[in-house]
């Protein structure tokens, strides 16, 4: 096992990496930008070193700081958390090359799973349903074709994207031949690379994803599946399991089917298959997230599995050490993410001091976050200020237990994404189990808020 | 580079002493008066848990804030790591040295790429304050300076641009 | 079920019920005394009602003014939490008496097992083996006789006492003529009832109790034990389970034994049995608590089942609703009193302002606190301030997980116990599970703290 | 006898209208700054949950601290409620009638058992505060007199010793 991990991330994901650190014996050295000096992570580490100023690219995004600093401070391993370098393989490659664990799958493994196209076409051949789609279309006319063949309105996707970013749906092909080129230039200015493909255009989509494990000797289990169908503008801000959209055969099926494609398919390390199931509860396979998961929480609750640990665990070369058997799934799980989001300003994200902080506590309520009271919020990141997971017998339990836990969340001195949460909570397209990825988007924040408040 | 308070003897052996942080002129001044206060709350000594560098922590509470200008910081200006790694002088770097704004004062070796250690100021070396070869963090103080001219404020090899950039995905 | 319940009770129990009264749609009026206002309870309450002045005679020991807030505020129920008047039978039927049910055992119950030499013998008839004892003694001659047959050293105790008050040990005839009328004179002032009785002086025991929960048709289950064997001065710091002290088959046969002679004898509600375990691992109960215990978070944490609801639940007369086979228990809690106590002058309860509170989180994290930043603990009542609950998948990961919650935890601004717990968490007497219930005072816990930092 | 805040319509309708507590004067006057603090952290309105007054919560946050006397309670005086439950106005109890220190302004009804309303000074009844019959709490203000003679403070029905009382047993 490591001696020392260099923590290569920020806000609560760091702080989680820390503690899994100190569970296991393991001295945590966290890296931080100028930014990020009052963190709770750099704040707990056993050694925290400065890495370059607030801009990522100069910080978390450079590889030769991060390295540096792991060999400055003797470390053995480097975890890059999710997000950052956490999928780059070069960064992986880079690491190995100074005789340092990359805890994650190895660099080539990333590389097998780089591209979305490639990898469709990978676990398709280990038999999973991937959506009716192209491959990288060559010209326009490759392009007319191929969406004729695949049926409108299709999507037109960026090879090397993620997160939601430059995809376009088009209804027809004269809509195909005016976005085509718009999204090439934007994917290349985003991704330093053109290429795009299409795939079928499903409405009314769920997004339920199957968490995995897999160690160095092969050995995989899966750890059941997440629904993230709660999004706004493709990011996910709520986040439960069991997923209420398929019926407990349909659930085994599909984490069955993704563990065995993914351990075929020569995968190492935790990851997440992430599947779209549209209205009559068929799965398509999208793609894969090379990393832990910022709603691994949500399987921790339920499986009581340690996920950070058995990331570090399998990366540092051992076994598994648990089988299929062994994972066993209690409960109802709900993870909310508490964003510094304006709601008044459409939840775009802010920034500040948080000058009050009471956290929910009592039975089936987990807290992650990096803040406190007296921390400043720096504008410079990604808005998360932590993770409410709540666990209930059963869904409805955990519900109850949402809405008096989100009740008691007391921010303040910046806005909070807690509104949206709390109407969440309170909707009966929520509490019936029907939510579906493009819904906040379609009625609009403010419109569902006001919906749930004067029904 | 700063590290973790490691086992504190007793209440008044308080983590302030213990970071490498908190020689720099750049934390706060309140810091070990804070974390005397932690020590009260916590009067008996953490003890080590492993080999002496264990979870025994600092704290948010000790979080350190930039000190407003002092007057003696007029004159004087402090070159900062432009990056972390070892830190190599340049070969004419001594105290009472006489330098130009602008000049090499050592380099931070960075992976094998140097990375250039400059003089804000005009001044003259007043003290090296890291040994040779001795490992970095970006914006650690390396070399005090008095300064020449009559201009005031301090300087920093940082500065970039700071652009947004999201971290989490899901 | 329900609609209202009136909380006559403070601080965290006060917060979890009324956490348990979110989750069930149950309203929450929560009774405090001017000196209470504060409280986080009284704060989220649905209705908070002022019933006396901060002398608990005249708030949380009043039956005339807590009937009379239930009255006030339309309650259906009243939930005496502990302590206070959670296991008083006059309170109970009086509650009664005004229409209003009393969250507990009903009076009748209450008053079957008020007397704990009663409940010896009435459970002794059920089946539990007890400590060779004394009934109440007669006179001195009666007291040396019955001392003579039990073999020295005894404990005189007296019968209405509780919380270890009032207790002797006497190791010849010759201390037990000494001892008898001081031990009458301080029952008879602590308890307004002077008899006493002896037991037999066990050196080295462990404290397991059993947790159960048994509905008005008689319908009962066992919820696993606890060790409460790490005490100071008989008050109870951390509490664990499973109890390392017995083997599972041990630990089966204690549980069975205890929830068939309970329910043999006609109990009601959810109640503790309390037995004191031997060198040799032999058990003997000693007393049984009729009330929610302050330590249940460790048996929620471990089963998933709410005890607070399932109590509120029996009290409405509702059945069980789950059998012995429905619960299951995994892995290890360990629950961490965080105590407002002044290490540096022995512990002894102190007061003030809460300046700073960061609470840790995470995986197999819970707390339990009605404390925040800015809030005046005031000196009236008991010392605590927040119970941390932490789990692993065993006793080891447990144990590691408390080392890493512990360190996070920051209080500022008054002195806690926390010390005492760091260095439980270290020390080989507690990691190999070998605490018992004296040895905190018979080291010292000074000196204990001292022993474990420099080994 | 407080009430959590209800269904708050809108960020102006914060929860500080909403508790009868803020009626009092004893209850801190930057009360209503803190709930619209509050409010702005949630300015979309929590809505009703059950029947209106649902878990709807004010919070430590809002927390009410007793004010510095003003000068005009120099002149007011009040008697307060010295136990829960109803309230019986005494039959001589108006607006304008004169009272002497110690006379009874009423009783509260504890479970049958009546407990004294007494005048906390010699003064002018100016308002009463609840309604015949009305439940009010421990140490809620009944009656507002303006004080007859010249000397300053409040007084109260409470004030009893305060013993420290265990509550946890476990």
């Amino acid at each position: 096992m490591f001696d020392r991990i260099l923590i290569a991330n920020r806000g609560e994901i760091a702080l989680r990496i820390l503690r899994a650190c100190r569970t296991m014996g393991i001295e945590a050295v966290v890296a931080y930008s100028e930014a990020d000096r009052d963190t709770l992570a750099a704040q707990l580490a056993d050694e925290a070193i400065c890495i370059g100023p607030a801009d990522a690219r100069r910080s978390y995004l450079s590889a030769p700081a991060l390295i540096s600093a792991a060999l400055a401070t003797g470390c053995d391993a480097i975890h890059p958390g999710y997000g950052f370098l956490s999928e780059d393989a070069a960064f992986a490659e880079a690491v190995r090359a100074h005789d340092i664990v990359f805890v994650g799958p190895p660099a080539d493994v990333l590389e097998r799973f780089a591209s979305k196209d490639a990898t469709r076409r990978l676990l398709a051949a280990h038999g999973l349903p991937t959506i009716p789609g192209s491959g990288i279309v060559r010209d326009e006319l490759d392009a007319l074709e191929q969406a004729e063949a695949i049926g409108y309105p299709v999507l037109i996707k960026p090879s090397a994207g993620g997160g939601g970013k430059g995809m376009r749906m088009v209804r027809t092909p004269r809509e195909l031949e005016g976005s085509l080129a718009v999204c090439r230039s934007e994917a290349k200015a985003a991704f330093g690379d053109d290429s795009v493909y299409l795939e079928k255009w499903l409405d009314e989509n769920r997004h339920v994803e199957v968490q995995v494990a897999v160690d160095h000797f092969g050995r995989g289990v899966h750890l059941g599946e997440r629904d993230c169908s709660v999004q706004r503008r493709h990011q996910k801000i709520l986040e439960e399991a069991p997923t209420p959209a398929l019926d407990p055969a349909s659930r085994t099926e599909l984490c069955e089917r993704a563990i065995r494609a993914i351990v075929a398919a020569g995968y190492e390390n935790v990851g997440t298959l992430e599947f779209l199931v549209d209205r009559d509860g068929r799965f398509y396979f999208i793609e894969i997230n090379c990393r832990i998961q910022v709603e691994h929480p949500v399987t921790e609750v339920l499986t009581g599995i340690d996920m950070v640990a058995t990331q570090i665990r399998i990366a540092a070369g051992e076994p598994l050490g648990f089988g299929q058997s062994d994972v066993t799934s209690r409960g109802h799980a709900i993870e909310f993410r508490i964003n510094a989001d304006d709601p008044e300003h459409d939840f775009r994200p802010s920034a500040g001091t948080i000058e009050r902080l009471v956290v929910p506590g009592g039975p089936g309520v987990r807290w992650d976050g990096h803040v406190y009271a007296g921390y400043d919020v720096p504008p410079y990141y990604d808005s998360l200020l932590g993770k409410l997971v709540v666990w209930g017998a059963d869904r409805t339990a955990a519900i109850a237990r949402a809405r008096a836990a989100l009740d008691e969340m007391l921010i303040d001195g910046l806005p909070t994404n807690l509104a949206i949460h709390r109407a969440l909570v309170e909707s009966d397209v929520f509490v019936d189990g029907r939510m579906t990825t493009n819904l906040l988007d379609r009625v609009g924040p403010g419109a569902f808020l006001a919906g749930v408040a004067a029904p | 580079v700063r590290r973790a308070a490691g086992p504190a003897g007793s209440s008044s052996d308080a983590p302030s002493g213990r970071r490498r942080g908190s020689d720099r002129g750049e934390r706060s001044p309140d810091r070990s008066e804070r974390a005397d206060r932690a020590a009260l709350t916590d009067p008996v000594a953490r003890h080590d848990r492993s080999n002496g560098s264990g979870p025994t922590t600092a704290h948010p509470a000790r979080s350190p804030r930039r000190e407003a200008e002092s007057p003696e910081d007029r004159f004087r200006v402090i070159a900062t790591s432009p990056s972390v790694g070892p830190f190599r002088p340049g070969r004419e770097l001594r105290r009472g040295a006489r330098v130009r704004e602008g000049d090499r004062l050592g380099t931070v070796d960075l992976l094998g790429v140097p990375q250039e250690v400059v003089a804000p100021a005009d001044g003259i070396v007043m003290a090296i304050l890291v040994e040779a070869d001795e490992a970095v963090e970006y914006g650690q103080p390396l070399v005090e300076l008095e300064r020449a001219s009559g201009t005031s404020g301090t300087s920093t090899a940082s500065g970039a641009g700071s652009t947004p950039a999201g971290a989490g995905e899901g």
